[in-house]
């Protein structure tokens, strides 16, 4: 419940947060929100930003960089306490240390800069490897368990399938388009072929490693074969176009698809399943990236203790608890996964807990400022590397190259 | 060469009919002017042949060619607009050589020949300008320019001459009937100058408010005007109408009163009419005479003296209170406020009835029928 | 002959008929993706078996469409008067009188639209909130002169600079100010020039994204294009492509109407008749 | 610059002769009034542009980030020696050149066609000219995922109509070929902003004098004659304007390619180029100097267009 | 009321001067002329009176007020351009009262002067049209109706009546005297038309090539003109001139050769002259008489005949190759070929020198100086 300290306060304020768009992520936020007010007797206006990340992160920097107030509490990325931090408060003391630990170890650590505690972990995210049941079953095959099996097996299908007359199918589709996407899919696929994610903790440049080359060749080598040329320039939704209309045997997405694709017009409606992504070949690991979202409050803030407040009671285990049964939103609380009222409206959050907990960061942490330009690159080698413009060693290699000079040497 | 005729041609803007059905012929080689007041169908008329505007209803043919349907490109026309319509940005030289280019002749044909028509209509000096940077009359010669140098079957001509100098019209005067000579065409002019009218024109056509008054050689029409418009119109200063009464009727003369109490017998068919009729009696400013000679005199008081140098124009309002016009020498001595007496010769009135129909003349004068030879030939 | 022009007129509408293939089919396929829902966004299908049209009615839940379109109405139609009315009287003096440094002064409000938008984006913003008009629809219309003004400037200084010059004179001669020469003679004849820059000029206010997006914060404030990118879905992810497409509809048929009504403007033939030579 | 577009190159009608002689009272008086209708709009666009222009340049010669604004520092052109040797830029700068004159060009010849027809008197062309406009009027942030839709490789309406009518034999990843794809913008961008040109080139056409036509019919000249040395020489100076400005908007072209294709270096543009320092790499510094750039390459397309098409800038009617 | 003074005014058109130092003085409530040929400067100069043009360098005064410096409205003149200038977007009504209005003058009284300067110009049933639904000479009379509403000190008229029939601008030509007494205003009116010159002004103005050539009465210029060029311009057909040598100078009389022999004794002041000087002889059409009286004979051969009705022009190629121009009856018989004797009357003869300067004549001729009452005051 919200702390009796701050619903004392007589004369009720307005602050403004911003979470989300319209749609349900953004209802669901506001029906949290007014339960605070009721409790608290403060209003709340709700800012909806856009749903790009990008833009949003573009609108967040120009208010801030203007140090307007005009915006209390920000929901950021996971990606971007590096890059905000500056003009973040220190939320240390609106959770005490029992509360934080209850939430995962890796989101916490990410949200914490220079000591700092600039987030608090609201909703998680991970991505998720969908494939069709019926083509496994027809076809007898097994869930592939690394990616090279995934390989075989998709190529396997599809050309059953197109001598079958289904001339569109595919093996494998993913978010191949030049943006931060790439870099989350590729970061799982170096992750899972323990090639270690760009830049490791320390700030050391890692990616330019044979392990690293071969996951992106193989990557590449997908292109054309069990994925369309097209996939160059999916994002999340093409990738569920492609695998909604029955197109594709396996596709790596957010838990979003979930639903949307079990709507009852769906052709591919209890006709699918989803796992974690495949290992980097055996002595691989199964990983998916960590995304999701965290609640900031701004330096500019024109009343910063009643903004805590909100944000300690939206991320709260009951407020968690809520969004996950009502929006199967992933909380951030370990317990959670174990609630069966959650489990009960999310099947998967159960079999899929491994992969929320064991999710990994991306490098943004230690690159800090600089993860934008980082992610930037990144994406952009690989992205060549699929269009074929050029080979996965050589392009590792430059791009190792361009990211000492912009770390400064790994000083970033 | 090419002849054009026109049967029953009617053109309306909108609601309102402009032409009247108008029936012409105008023959192969001939240099046919149409005259008439300002606003009574000359450029229409001229446009409807030109192709610019399409008939309303009515038949037109081009050497026996029917061409409602043809675009002006293919009636072999060319034409000077009243309003130049030059191409704003194009020089002089381009202005002319434009035309010329289309029908691809050799760059030095087409050189030649609009230098030649430059030098004709002097404005070989302004060959570079832009139509912005001429005076009224450059302008106008350019518009010329032109129209001349494409030889086209029939050359259409709206007012070309209107805004230049005396000296220069009569140059271009020359060199437009020279013109027409050597390319043996047929020209369709259109002009408000009385001299141009006359010594242009193989034939005359007076328009009336979208009507064809009256068709006919210059001095047919100078001396057999069919009707008070065209007397009137024809002649400058115009023919003098006095309002009177025939008190007797004779075959072939009419007796009319002379305002100042005198009467006069005018030569006239008078077929038809009865003694105390109205009539009009029309006489040249140029015909009456100053002093007691003429078959009937009138006694007025001079009220305006116009000295144009060559000649005089004395205005003199006679007993009963009509004006006429009377045209002497530069010199006559006569001014404003004088009594004066005017001899009226009858053999020079015209007599029309009640209606402004023109009794006809006992005799055709001789010049008005032969076409005669205007330039001796050897 | 004949057949000649029959042809000509055949291949003249055929050419038409391409042209409207050509720029009406994309939204042709707009309108049928607004009535698509789900899954069938992902199937080409060239008219949907079961039209949705709750995607329309879903364009105003969630958020003030209505008062977002009177928003951008609002700031079109500002826009444009203020830069016509500014255009119009600068271009009097920058097409028709000559004085030292107007190629200057042409060039350098020419530079002004040489920024890319995200470039004067962050000035722009501060000046706005410096001005007190965050958040404010005067400061949207304030901010689209930038990219307004250099246009309309330069395309009404080079129709007027076409007038016949003796009009302007015989206006002169009559006692004309330059001001009544403006409105008076030469407003009524550059009506083809005006409907012209003036749709454009709405239709870039109308559609304009970024500034909109910076400049307001609250939803019932936003305009057109802001309201339609945040159309989101129920989640991050998920791109609720009817209702999108639905917005768009919508936004574009005032539009159009619009353009009926100001193609009236665009005739032929103003100076017909005003100078000989 | 200026002097490359000095006022003898757009000549006004000389109501009053130019400015070398003092002149007369008329002149002063045209020159008085011209400076008060000149004030206005000079003191918005001043008031609008200023700051935010000057805000740039002044940040091109910082190390200015958006992570603290505050404290930078002078780093002279060293923005500019960084940008000079950042081959992504080159490549931008080469797209967005290659985009701009590709599409420009396109939508020229195709606007003036489509003006052309428009302007002739047929029955339904009020509706034609508005469904001319559409493309125009939807929104680009719409319009481009739209297309990007209609371009998608396995369901996109684009690959089902060219391979039913047998345009191609098998389905084309526009957007995403390396190959096609800048090609694919510019098609979309020429859909968008034809109607641009052809508005813009129908109002011209509509102040042309209709006598010179007659003149020219009387002159037997056929209309393609026509139209290349009497139509467009007339309509020369409103032409110019427009294709000045298509280039303009082509040159900082962003959002299309932004929506169509992200950050992919195939179709970059120089603006996406600057956005990504400006806001996703928060680099003000270097992203101004990018910016700034960007204008000095506009300012000098505008001076070649305007000297070159100088000679025809005082096209203006000769009555 | 108002005078105008022009002092060594110059106009250049970029480099090129195109008037070369005008001083000119224009007469209170008196209608002065520009004539010249077509390019002279007739209409620059009207411009720069009006203020359209700057004045390049010297004075202007109107009323005794320097308006170098005032703009065109301050200047109290009216002008109908050679070009109408025709607001096209306004009916004819506007086009005349916009002027009124502008002055903001009462509803009614502008209605009243519209109305009555339409009734004047005989355009009252085309109030309601727009320019371009207007004839050529429609349009210029709306011109000219849109100068005269408005009652200014000095009217500006370019050729305003060039494009109207002949019988109307008889007409207009009383009504523009008519207003000239009435509003007591100073006119200066630029014509191409002789009689209209000869008849309307108090003062012709002969400019050439942006000179003023000779400056004073109509008859003056006709009597005594200064140069050839003068003597040419004015009278229509021009006068005629034969190249010859004075054969013998006594005091005040130069005896010239005349083709086919015969000398003639020619008054003049000869101060000056030797013998033998080349001279040219210039004697009008209108004074040289077929047959033998006159005070010597000319032997020559027709070879054009105009016949304009009431008169006719016949050229006659006299011996020695050189043409001269006869102007006679309009029945005169002479046909082309003939051969004629042409009477010479030395009284009406003109004497030029080698440079084309008149010799002054003996003595003056009377009309030429006293400016003689036009019309009856009674
Ligand atoms: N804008 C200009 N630029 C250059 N030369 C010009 C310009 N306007 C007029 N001229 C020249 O100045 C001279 C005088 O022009 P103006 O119009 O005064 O002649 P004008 O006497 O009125 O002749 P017209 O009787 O044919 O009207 C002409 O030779 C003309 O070519
Ligand atoms: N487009 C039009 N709409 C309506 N009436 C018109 C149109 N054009 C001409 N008219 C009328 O038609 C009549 C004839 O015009 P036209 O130009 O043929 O006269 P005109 O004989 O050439 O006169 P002018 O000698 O003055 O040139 C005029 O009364 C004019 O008002
Ligand atoms: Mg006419
Ligand atoms: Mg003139």
């Amino acid at each position: 419940a919200p702390s009796e300290a701050v619903a004392q306060t007589e004369t009720s304020t307005t602050i403004s947060v911003s979470c989300g768009s319209v749609g349900i992520e953004f209802q669901v936020c506001e029906s949290g929100v007014r339960a605070w007010e009721a409790a608290t007797g403060h209003r709340v206006q709700l800012v909806s930003t856009p749903n790009d990340s990008n833009e949003r992160l573009a609108l967040y920097q120009q208010l801030l960089a203007a140090k307007s107030g005009d915006i209390d509490v920000f929901q950021i990325d996971v990606v971007w306490p590096g890059i905000l931090s500056n003009h973040l408060i220190d939320l240390r003391d609106v959770v005490d240390q029992k509360t934080l630990d209850q939430h995962f170890k890796a989101i916490v650590t990410n949200d914490v800069v220079d000591d700092r505690l600039v987030a608090i972990p609201w909703f998680t995210d991970a991505g998720l490897f969908y494939y069709r049941k019926d083509l496994l079953e027809k076809y007898g095959r097994k869930l592939p368990e690394t990616w090279q099996e995934m390989t075989e097996t998709a190529r396997f299908i599809q050309k059953a399938e197109r001598d079958a007359g289904n001339s569109r199918m595919w093996g494998y589709v993913f978010q191949g388009r030049a943006y931060e996407g790439l870099t989350v899919n590729a970061v799982e696929w170096l992750d899972s072929f323990n090639a270690g994610t760009i830049v490791d903790l320390d700030g050391k440049i890692t990616v330019n490693n044979p392990r690293a080359a071969d996951a992106l060749t193989l990557a590449a080598s997908w292109i054309n074969d069990i994925t369309p040329q097209g996939v160059l320039n999916y994002s999340e939704e093409e990738c569920r176009g492609v695998f909604q209309s029955g197109n594709a045997v396996f596709m790596r997405n957010w838990p979003y698809a979930w639903p949307l694709m079990n709507a009852k017009d769906s052709p591919v409606k209890d006709r699918i399943g989803v796992a974690p992504l495949p290992k980097g070949g055996e002595d691989g690991k199964p990983t998916s990236t960590l995304g999701g979202w965290q609640l900031a409050v701004s330096k500019y803030s024109k009343s910063p203790e009643i903004a805590k407040d909100l944000v300690r009671y939206l991320t709260s285990m009951e407020e968690q608890k809520r969004r996950a049964v009502v929006g199967g939103f992933n909380p951030t609380i370990d317990a959670l996964y174990k609630d069966e009222e959650v489990l009960k409206a999310n099947p998967f959050f159960g079999e899929l807990y491994e992969t929320f907990v064991n999710a990994v960061a991306r490098p943004a942490r230690a690159t800090g400022v600089r993860y934008n330009q980082v992610s930037a690159e990144f994406w952009n080698a690989v992205h060549a590397t699929l269009a074929g413009d050029g080979d996965a060693k050589t392009n590792l290699a430059s791009l190792e190259k361009t990211l000492e000079r912009v770390s400064r040497g790994g000083r970033w | 060469m090419a002849t054009v005729t026109l049967r029953g041609v009617r053109k309306s803007f909108g609601g309102m009919e402009i032409i009247h059905g108008v029936d012409l012929d105008i023959d192969d080689n001939e240099l046919t002017v149409f005259v008439g007041p300002s606003g009574c169908g000359k450029s229409t008329l001229l446009r409807l042949i030109a192709g610019l505007e399409d008939i309303t209803s009515g038949e037109m043919t081009i050497d026996g060619v029917r061409v409602n349907d043809l675009p002006p490109k293919e009636r072999g026309i060319s034409m000077v607009f009243q309003s130049y319509a030059l191409y704003p940005h194009m020089s002089v030289y381009d202005n002319m050589a434009f035309g010329l280019k289309l029908a691809n002749g050799s760059k030095d044909a087409i050189d030649a020949k609009v230098r030649e028509a430059a030098r004709i209509l002097q404005i070989e000096n302004l060959l570079t300008r832009k139509p912005r940077e001429l005076s009224g009359g450059q302008r106008q010669r350019v518009a010329i320019g032109r129209a001349i140098v494409r030889e086209p079957k029939v050359f259409l001509f709206d007012e070309p001459l209107s805004n230049l100098d005396a000296a220069l019209r009569v140059q271009m005067r020359i060199e437009l009937a020279k013109l027409k000579e050597d390319l043996s065409a047929t020209m369709v002019y259109v002009t408000h100058d009385q001299v141009e009218a006359m010594t242009l024109a193989n034939k005359i056509v007076v328009l009336r408010a979208g009507h064809v008054e009256q068709v006919g050689s210059p001095l047919e029409l100078y001396h057999h005007p069919r009707n008070l418009f065209v007397a009137g119109f024809i002649g400058s200063p115009k023919m003098n109408f006095l309002e009177t009464v025939a008190s007797d009727i004779g075959r072939d003369t009419a007796t009319v009163k002379i305002p100042g109490g005198g009467t006069m017998a005018v030569p006239a068919r008078t077929a038809g009419m009865a003694p105390g009729a109205k009539v009009t009696l029309g006489v040249r400013p140029e015909h009456l005479v100053p002093g007691e000679e003429g078959d009937s005199v009138m006694e007025g008081r001079v009220f305006v003296v116009e000295r144009l140098g060559g000649e005089t124009y004395c205005h003199v309002r006679v007993d009963g209170g009509q004006s006429v016009v009377i045209r002497t020498g530069g010199d006559s001595p006569v001014n404003p406020g004088e009594q004066v007496r005017i001899g009226v010769p009858a053999a020079t009135c015209h007599l029309f009835d009640r209606d402004g129909i023109a009794l006809d003349r006992v005799e055709r004068h001789p010049l008005a029928d032969l076409d005669m030879p205007r330039s001796a030939t050897g | 002959m004949q057949a000649r022009r029959i042809a000509g007129r055949v291949l003249f509408y055929l050419l038409a008929a391409a042209i409207i293939v050509y720029t009406v089919f994309p939204f042709y396929w707009a309108i049928v993706s607004s009535l698509k829902a789900g899954s069938a966004l992902f199937q080409v299908e060239f008219w949907p078996a079961n039209p949705a049209w709750d995607n329309y009615a879903g364009v105003f839940r969630g958020q003030p469409f209505a008062r977002n379109i009177l928003n951008s109405v609002v700031v079109s139609v500002a826009v444009v008067a203020l830069s016509l009315f500014l255009a119009l009287t600068a271009s009097y003096a920058l097409g028709r009188v000559q004085f030292r440094g107007r190629g200057t002064l042409l060039m350098v409000v020419l530079g002004v639209s040489m920024f890319p938008q995200v470039a004067v984006l962050s000035g722009m913003f501060e000046l706005i909130r410096w001005l007190g008009l965050y958040n404010n629809l005067m400061g949207l219309i304030l901010s689209y002169m930038i990219f307004t003004l250099p246009f309309t400037v330069w395309v009404l200084t080079t129709f007027m600079r076409e007038l016949p010059k003796e009009l302007e004179e015989a206006a002169i001669v009559d006692g004309a100010s330059p001001w009544v020469i403006i409105t008076r003679v030469f407003l009524p004849l550059m009506g083809p020039a005006l409907a012209t820059t003036g749709l454009l000029a709405f239709i870039a206010a109308w559609n304009e994204f970024l500034f909109a997006l910076t400049f307001t914060l609250s939803n019932d404030m936003r305009t057109v294009p802001v309201a339609i990118a945040l159309i989101t879905g129920t989640s991050q992810f998920e791109l609720p492509w009817g209702n999108i497409m639905a917005a768009s509809v919508i936004v574009t048929v005032p539009l159009l109407v619009l353009v009926m009504i100001f193609q009236r403007k665009i005739v032929s033939g103003l100076t017909a008749g005003a100078v000989k030579g | 610059m200026t002097t490359a577009f000095d006022t003898n190159r757009l000549p006004a009608p000389r109501v009053t002769p130019a400015g070398r002689s003092k002149g007369s009272a008329l002149t002063r008086q045209r020159r008085r009034a011209a400076l008060i209708f000149l004030a206005p709009m000079v003191i918005v666009l001043a008031l609008v542009a200023g700051w935010p222009l000057a805000r740039t340049i002044y940040f091109s010669f910082t190390d200015a980030t958006l992570y603290n604004l505050e404290y930078h520092e002078l780093i002279g052109f060293l923005n500019f020696y960084y940008l000079a040797v950042d081959p992504q830029w080159w490549r931008a700068v080469w797209n967005t050149v290659f985009f701009a004159v590709v599409s420009v060009s396109i939508e020229t010849i195709l606007g003036m066609v489509i003006a052309l027809t428009l302007n002739a008197h047929m029955p339904g062309r009020g509706l034609l000219r508005a469904a001319m406009l559409i493309p125009w009027a939807i929104p680009t942030v719409v319009s481009a995922q739209m297309w990007g839709w209609m371009y998608h490789d396995l369901y996109g309406v684009i690959n089902e109509i060219f391979l039913g009518i047998g345009l191609i034999d098998r389905p084309h990843a526009w957007i995403a070929d390396p190959a096609l794809s800048m090609y694919a913008v510019i098609a979309v961008d020429v859909w968008k902003t034809t109607p641009f040109m052809t508005l813009l080139i129908l109002a011209a056409l509509q102040l042309l004098p209709g006598e010179v036509y007659e003149a020219a019919r009387v002159d037997g000249i056929n209309p393609v004659k026509v139209f290349f040395k009497v139509t467009l020489p007339l309509i020369k100076p409103a032409l110019m304007v427009a294709i000045i400005f298509r280039t303009l908007d082509a040159l900082r072209i962003f959002d299309l390619m932004y929506v169509l294709t992200g950050n992919s270096r195939a179709t970059a543009s120089m603006s996406v180029y600057a956005r990504q320092q400006l806001v996703d790499f928060q680099d003000v510094g270097y992203g101004s100097a990018a910016s700034t750039f960007l204008f000095l390459i506009i300012a000098a397309f505008t001076v070649i267009y305007i000297t070159v098409g100088k000679v025809n800038f005082d096209g203006q009617g000769g009555k």
